[in-house]
């Protein structure tokens, strides 16, 4: 019961699963179509578990004042905070779609102009209720701030690693960095700055130009074979799992 | 006749009537609505002494023509890739079972996995393990919980614990199952630290953020990551760096690739990183995928090199002549299969 | 409204204040990073609660079931659709059996439906885009006529006037040598021929040239993203609001200097390189 | 290589230069690009013929022509996008036609609004007046991805039964007269990935044969190559770097252009870093042989 029956619903599901990409007969895909959406709603609620990991972990840290205990306060409170606005959005935006429909309703019913300009306007309201509040205000003014300046960060990133990492030590070293050199100056206006008058009256930029080169030839076929090579990969890994060859977490 | 008949009513004839047609029928790029009209019509040039007399013949056939129906042609390359390779998988596996040996290329990333628990023992520090940061709809999360279960295995042997950093519950909890299986079957099922398994929301860079942390308040000893990474790879690789791990990564993630190469001190390349469970668990089942893996490379190498050639004579020789429109045909031919 | 200029003062100032603190971490740790941190994750965990719930679980599962949505947004079979539904409720309530530790091994039932479905789904989808296409892209004339250009013969090596990804027999033969040698790179077996391993050296080439240029092209859309955030932090920095870069800037570089002068007297830092000596504060 | 002591004060200050403390590379991106921000210069820049094709197609709208603008990001991708965003409203707008914005993704529609704020305060200022609900409309966000566009090829005012504010657009002056796809000019994607201008162009455009244009982030762009050489984009501008070339043909060196400098710039100084690492390196090593 433990781990046979699981290693049966893997291997039945994916195969039928695989099959569903070579067959178009209409009850395989809507099957399929809705075995992804007991997948996906699967997934929904081990979100459950998820929030119960942090919270639990964060909870006992602060109940006994371990190090760094306020800021798990702050996490928590950051999370309780973020769940409470977000439901109340949820209430508004059910407001402002009810006032919608009962809108809409109103106008099909053919109710007198009066009527229905009052409808326009409750709805009106509903929806500017639902687009200013706390929530949009926490979601722009602290989520959208923290994830785009801890994305920007690579900015900074990019110049370290490459100052330390791109070292001719070697000849493949050496590739690398020639290349990453000749792609970052040629990519930007300054690497234009470098002409030369061809004898035909043509301008030709050559590091303009060797970037262009690089990125769609070489780069090109090595990207290609990276990915046909991960794709084969992939396919051995999807199947050992499909087939229960490799089911680690069936091993308990 | 008659025996013609028997023949044709048995199962296996049926399917490779349809596997004939779907070949001969593969030639000409057609659309799906088109696929019952031209598939009748090649099947007349397929067998054309097949003499439909009477009702049961026909039948047959007409079961062959749903059968074709049903199927796709469109996604006939992808169906002959993985026939191949379920066939070279079982020939390789048989062969494995009888006594024969699957031997396999060092690859200096999987020691280096090895040797960063290692130093982690000889710290006294924590080993963090990142699965990717997609959820267990990415096979490459599926190739990192397998390395992950290796790694918890090794890690519980020397006693040495490890934390797992995940950006999706069902991870999070798939990951529990396996490391708390690892240590178990290394004998020390202390070695499951709950708390060290870690959710850090779903948001890819609050979950960068808090992996952060991580490293620089708990202080792994070595971090490897082993999964689907995006533009987070460089944040982990360099932070990672500054606290001093050994750092090992492996994703297929061509985009990524440069940046954890720049970074860490060894990093598994594509098809390396799903072949990378396989070498840490020497199992002959899971060796003999990855064999199988190269013949199927040993096929496509040969039918891309004919290609090239089949179309450089075809554009060598005088456009529309006979042997170069033949050529052409052939070319096309060869990529509708494979 | 009399209140909205104070909210919006108060979203400015918050907004440069995150900014700030998420940058002090290239300093180093420091206790206004870690606030800001410890608030992302828990904003963050909280808001992909609301979603799976407001997004899938709301609209996919209660009221697929209960409210008779289907019956307008679906067309044939919406009727045993909707009866099947009840599957995923199980599911989902299979998943929450982790919670008890008694039951907690039948979750694996819904893990294990979950990892087939997604693997079988997956695996033919990469297959098909980055294998069966790809061999069919590496399939190009090495000379004669290009096939673009039905007509035009393909020139020997690329020329310097045009654009770079014009079609050539030097730039066809890197493209075809460079996808075989890749490949060859990738061989796990152990037997090798000398060829094998000279063209396996080859790829190692253009795998190393790969990630340099792939690394160089990068960096542009990662510089944009600073720029984003100085324009961000500029726009903001305006006498109504208080200037809040400027005077957030001083003051967290003052807090940041006290910090430090507090808790690493005669400690010696060496953060900015590896394995330094990142003291513990606590 | 480099174990032995260092000798000479050179070799102090080579070792020392080699394994350079980060944060002085992070001090001197940061510097510099405030620098170049402030600094009132333009580096000459070579628009692509993709850019090109993109400005001529925009500029050849006629006033009155229906055009849908879809801006399918938010604002972390805004970095990227919003320069290209802006500039390509402002042309719209001037020329006349009637801009008709939607969003495939969620928190798109606040973006919207930002932009015809501005262009609609700068147009003013200019003495050119553009009204809400007749030369402008934002239709705000609808969910479902393919499905929603394709819906779109059928009825616009079906799929939006109203607009960002929760008018009727059945009532809006500016939805008179069409209603789906074979009526559009010109559909223009602004958008960071899936839905983005790939789903356009599989839904829409091959579908409806309506003219299209995108524009996209740098890591986005190599994807378009094909449907540009196949005609289904007329153009398409990629990352900072296209805006900037818009701004060129357009003549109002704005934000991009002056984001190309700071580009240079920080792009100059990596190279300039790693030169003068490997210098270094090299001349310890010569050194140290010695």
């Amino acid at each position: 019961m433990k781990t046979r029956v699981p290693i049966f619903i893997t291997a039945f599901v994916g195969i039928f699963m695989i099959l569903k990409f070579f067959v178009v007969t209409p009850w395989v895909s809507a099957v399929a179509d809705e075995l992804v959406q007991w997948g996906v709603i699967t997934l929904a609620f081990a979100i459950i578990l998820g929030v119960l990991n942090l919270a639990k972990i964060n909870l006992k840290a602060v109940v006994e004042r371990k190090t760094d205990w306020p800021y798990k306060a702050i996490l928590l409170f950051g999370m309780v905070f973020m769940m409470s606005v977000g439901g109340f959005q949820w209430h508004l935006d059910m407001r402002a779609e009810e006032a919608l429909s009962a809108l809409t309703a109103l106008e099909a019913s053919g109710a007198a102009p009066a009527a229905v300009a009052a409808a326009v306007a409750a709805s009106g309201e509903a929806q500017a209720r639902a687009a200013t509040n706390i929530f949009n205000f926490a979601f722009t003014r602290i989520y959208t701030p923290l994830s785009a300046t801890m994305y920007s960060l690579l900015a900074f990133y990019v110049a370290s690693a490459a100052f330390r990492a791109f070292r001719a030590k070697n000849l493949h070293a050496t590739l690398l960095l020639v290349a990453a050199v000749l792609v970052m100056i040629g990519r930007v206006p300054v690497g234009g700055l470098l002409q030369v008058d061809l004898s035909d009256g043509t301008i030709w930029r050559p590091l303009v130009w060797i970037q262009d080169w690089l990125m769609t030839w070489p780069n090109a076929a090595g990207q290609r074979a990276i990915q046909m090579g991960a794709a084969i990969g992939m396919i051995a890994t999807g199947l050992r799992v499909i087939f229960g060859i490799e089911r680690p977490y069936l091993k308990g | 006749m008659n025996r013609a008949l028997t023949f044709l009513q048995s199962r296996a004839a049926r399917l490779a009537l349809a596997g004939a047609a779907i070949f001969a029928g593969a030639t000409p790029a057609f659309a799906a609505d088109e696929t019952t009209r031209v598939l009748a019509s090649r099947l007349g040039e397929v067998l054309p002494d097949l003499q439909l007399s009477d009702g049961i013949t026909s039948a047959t056939v007409g079961s062959a023509y749903r059968l074709l129906e049903d199927f796709n042609v469109v996604k006939l390359p992808v169906f002959v890739l993985l026939i191949f390779f379920v066939i070279f998988f079982f020939v390789l596996n048989r062969r494995v079972r009888k006594g024969g040996e699957v031997e396999l290329r060092r690859l200096p990333g999987i020691n280096a996995i090895e040797e960063a628990i290692g130093r982690a023992t000889e710290m006294g520090r924590p080993v963090l393990f990142i699965p990717g940061i997609n959820d267990i709809d990415d096979i490459q999360t599926l190739a990192g919980i397998n390395i992950l279960a290796h790694v918890a295995y090794i890690a519980a042997e020397y006693d040495t614990p490890v934390i797992v950093a995940t950006r999706r519950s069902v991870v999070l909890t798939i990951c529990e199952e396996v490391v708390k299986a690892a240590s178990l079957a290394a004998g020390r099922p202390e070695n499951y630290i709950p708390n060290n398994m870690r959710y850090l929301s779903d948001e890819q860079f609050a979950f960068t953020a808090g992996v952060n942390g991580i490293m620089l308040r708990e202080r792994p000893a070595s971090c490897i990551y082993q999964g689907c990474f995006y533009s987070e790879s460089l944040i982990l690789a360099e932070t990672g760096f500054v606290s001093g791990a050994i750092q090992v990564a492996g994703t297929a993630n061509v985009s990524q690739l440069p940046f954890f190469v720049a970074a860490c001190d060894y990093t598994l390349i594509g098809e390396e990183f799903y072949a990378a469970s396989a070498y840490l668990s020497k199992e002959p089942p899971v060796l003999a995928s990855v064999k199988a893996a190269d013949w199927l490379k040993l096929v496509i190498m040969p039918v891309m090199l004919i290609g090239v050639v089949a179309i450089t004579i075809s554009a060598s020789l005088p456009a529309g002549s006979e042997w170069s429109l033949h050529l052409e045909e052939f070319v096309r031919l060869l990529k509708e299969i494979l | 409204m009399d209140t909205a200029w104070l909210v919006d003062l108060a979203g400015v100032w918050l907004t440069v204040i995150f900014t700030l603190a998420i940058y002090s971490f290239l300093y180093r740790d420091n206790p206004f990073y870690k606030a800001a941190e410890h608030l992302y994750v828990g904003v963050a965990a909280g808001y992909t609660f609301y979603l799976a719930f407001r997004n899938t679980i709301f609209p996919n599962l209660v009221q697929h079931l209960f409210t008779g949505v289907h019956k307008i947004n679906a067309g044939d079979g919406a009727g045993w659709q909707m009866q099947w539904r009840w599957g995923a409720l199980v599911l989902g309530l299979l998943v929450l059996a982790r919670l008890i530790p008694k039951v907690s091994w039948i979750s694996r039932w819904p893990m294990a439906l979950v990892v087939g479905a997604f693997a079988g789904l997956n695996l033919l989808g990469y297959a098909e885009a980055n294998l069966a296409d790809q061999i069919a892209g590496t399939m190009v004339p090495l000379f004669g006529r290009s096939n673009y250009a039905p007509y035009e013969l393909l020139p020997l090596l690329p020329s310097l006037g045009q654009q770079a990804s014009q079609p050539s027999t030097l730039n066809h033969l890197v493209l075809v040598v460079g996808v075989i040698s890749v490949l060859t790179y990738f061989f796990f077996s152990r037997e090798r021929s000398k060829a094998t391993n000279a063209l396996g050296t080859v790829g190692i080439w253009f795998v190393m040239i790969t990630f340099g240029a792939t690394y160089g092209s990068i960096v542009l859309a990662r510089i944009s993203l600073l720029i984003g955030r100085v324009y961000d932090l500029m726009d903001y920095n305006q006498p109504q609001y208080g200037y809040p870069f400027v005077v957030g800037m001083i003051g967290i570089v003052a807090v940041l200097a006290v910090w430090r002068l507090k808790y690493f007297k005669g400690d010696k830092v060496n953060d900015g390189t590896p394995g330094g000596g990142e003291g513990d504060e606590g | 290589m480099i174990n032995q002591e260092p000798t000479s004060r050179m070799q102090k200050f080579l070792t020392m230069f080699v394994a350079l403390d980060r944060r002085w590379i992070f001090s001197a991106v940061a510097i510099l690009t405030v620098i170049f921000m402030m600094l009132d210069f333009n580096l000459p820049i070579q628009p692509s013929p993709q850019a090109e094709g993109m400005y001529k197609t925009i500029n050849s709208v006629q006033p009155g022509d229906v055009v849908h603008f879809s801006i399918d990001y938010g604002p972390s991708s805004a970095a990227e996008l919003w320069p290209q965003h802006l500039c390509i409203l402002r042309d719209l707008m001037r020329r006349g036609a009637r801009v008709v914005c939607s969003s495939l993704w969620a928190d798109g529609p606040p973006t919207i609004e930002k932009g015809f704020n501005i262009v609609v305060a700068e147009l003013a200022e200019e003495g050119i007046k553009r009204e809400r609900g007749v030369d402008y409309v934002n239709l705000g966000f609808k969910a479902g991805d393919r499905v929603a566009i394709a819906s779109l090829g059928a009825s616009f005012k079906r799929t939006f039964p109203t607009d960002y504010s929760g008018r009727p657009t059945a009532s809006l002056p500016i939805m008179q007269g069409w209603d789906n796809y074979n009526d559009v000019k010109l559909l223009i994607t602004i958008g960071v990935g899936d839905p983005g201008a790939v789903e356009y162009v599989q839904q829409a455009q091959s579908r409806y044969r309506v003219t299209m244009v995108a524009g996209v982030t740098a890591v986005i762009s190599p994807q378009l190559y094909p449907y540009y050489q196949s005609g289904n984009l007329q153009g398409f501008l990629g990352g900072l770097a296209g805006a900037a070339e818009y701004e060129k043909m357009a003549n109002t060196p704005g934000r991009a252009t002056k984001g190309m400098n700071v580009q240079s710039a920080i792009h100059v100084l990596i190279v300039l870093l790693v030169l003068l690492g490997n210098l270094a390196q090299f001349s310890l090593r010569m050194m140290a042989r010695r």
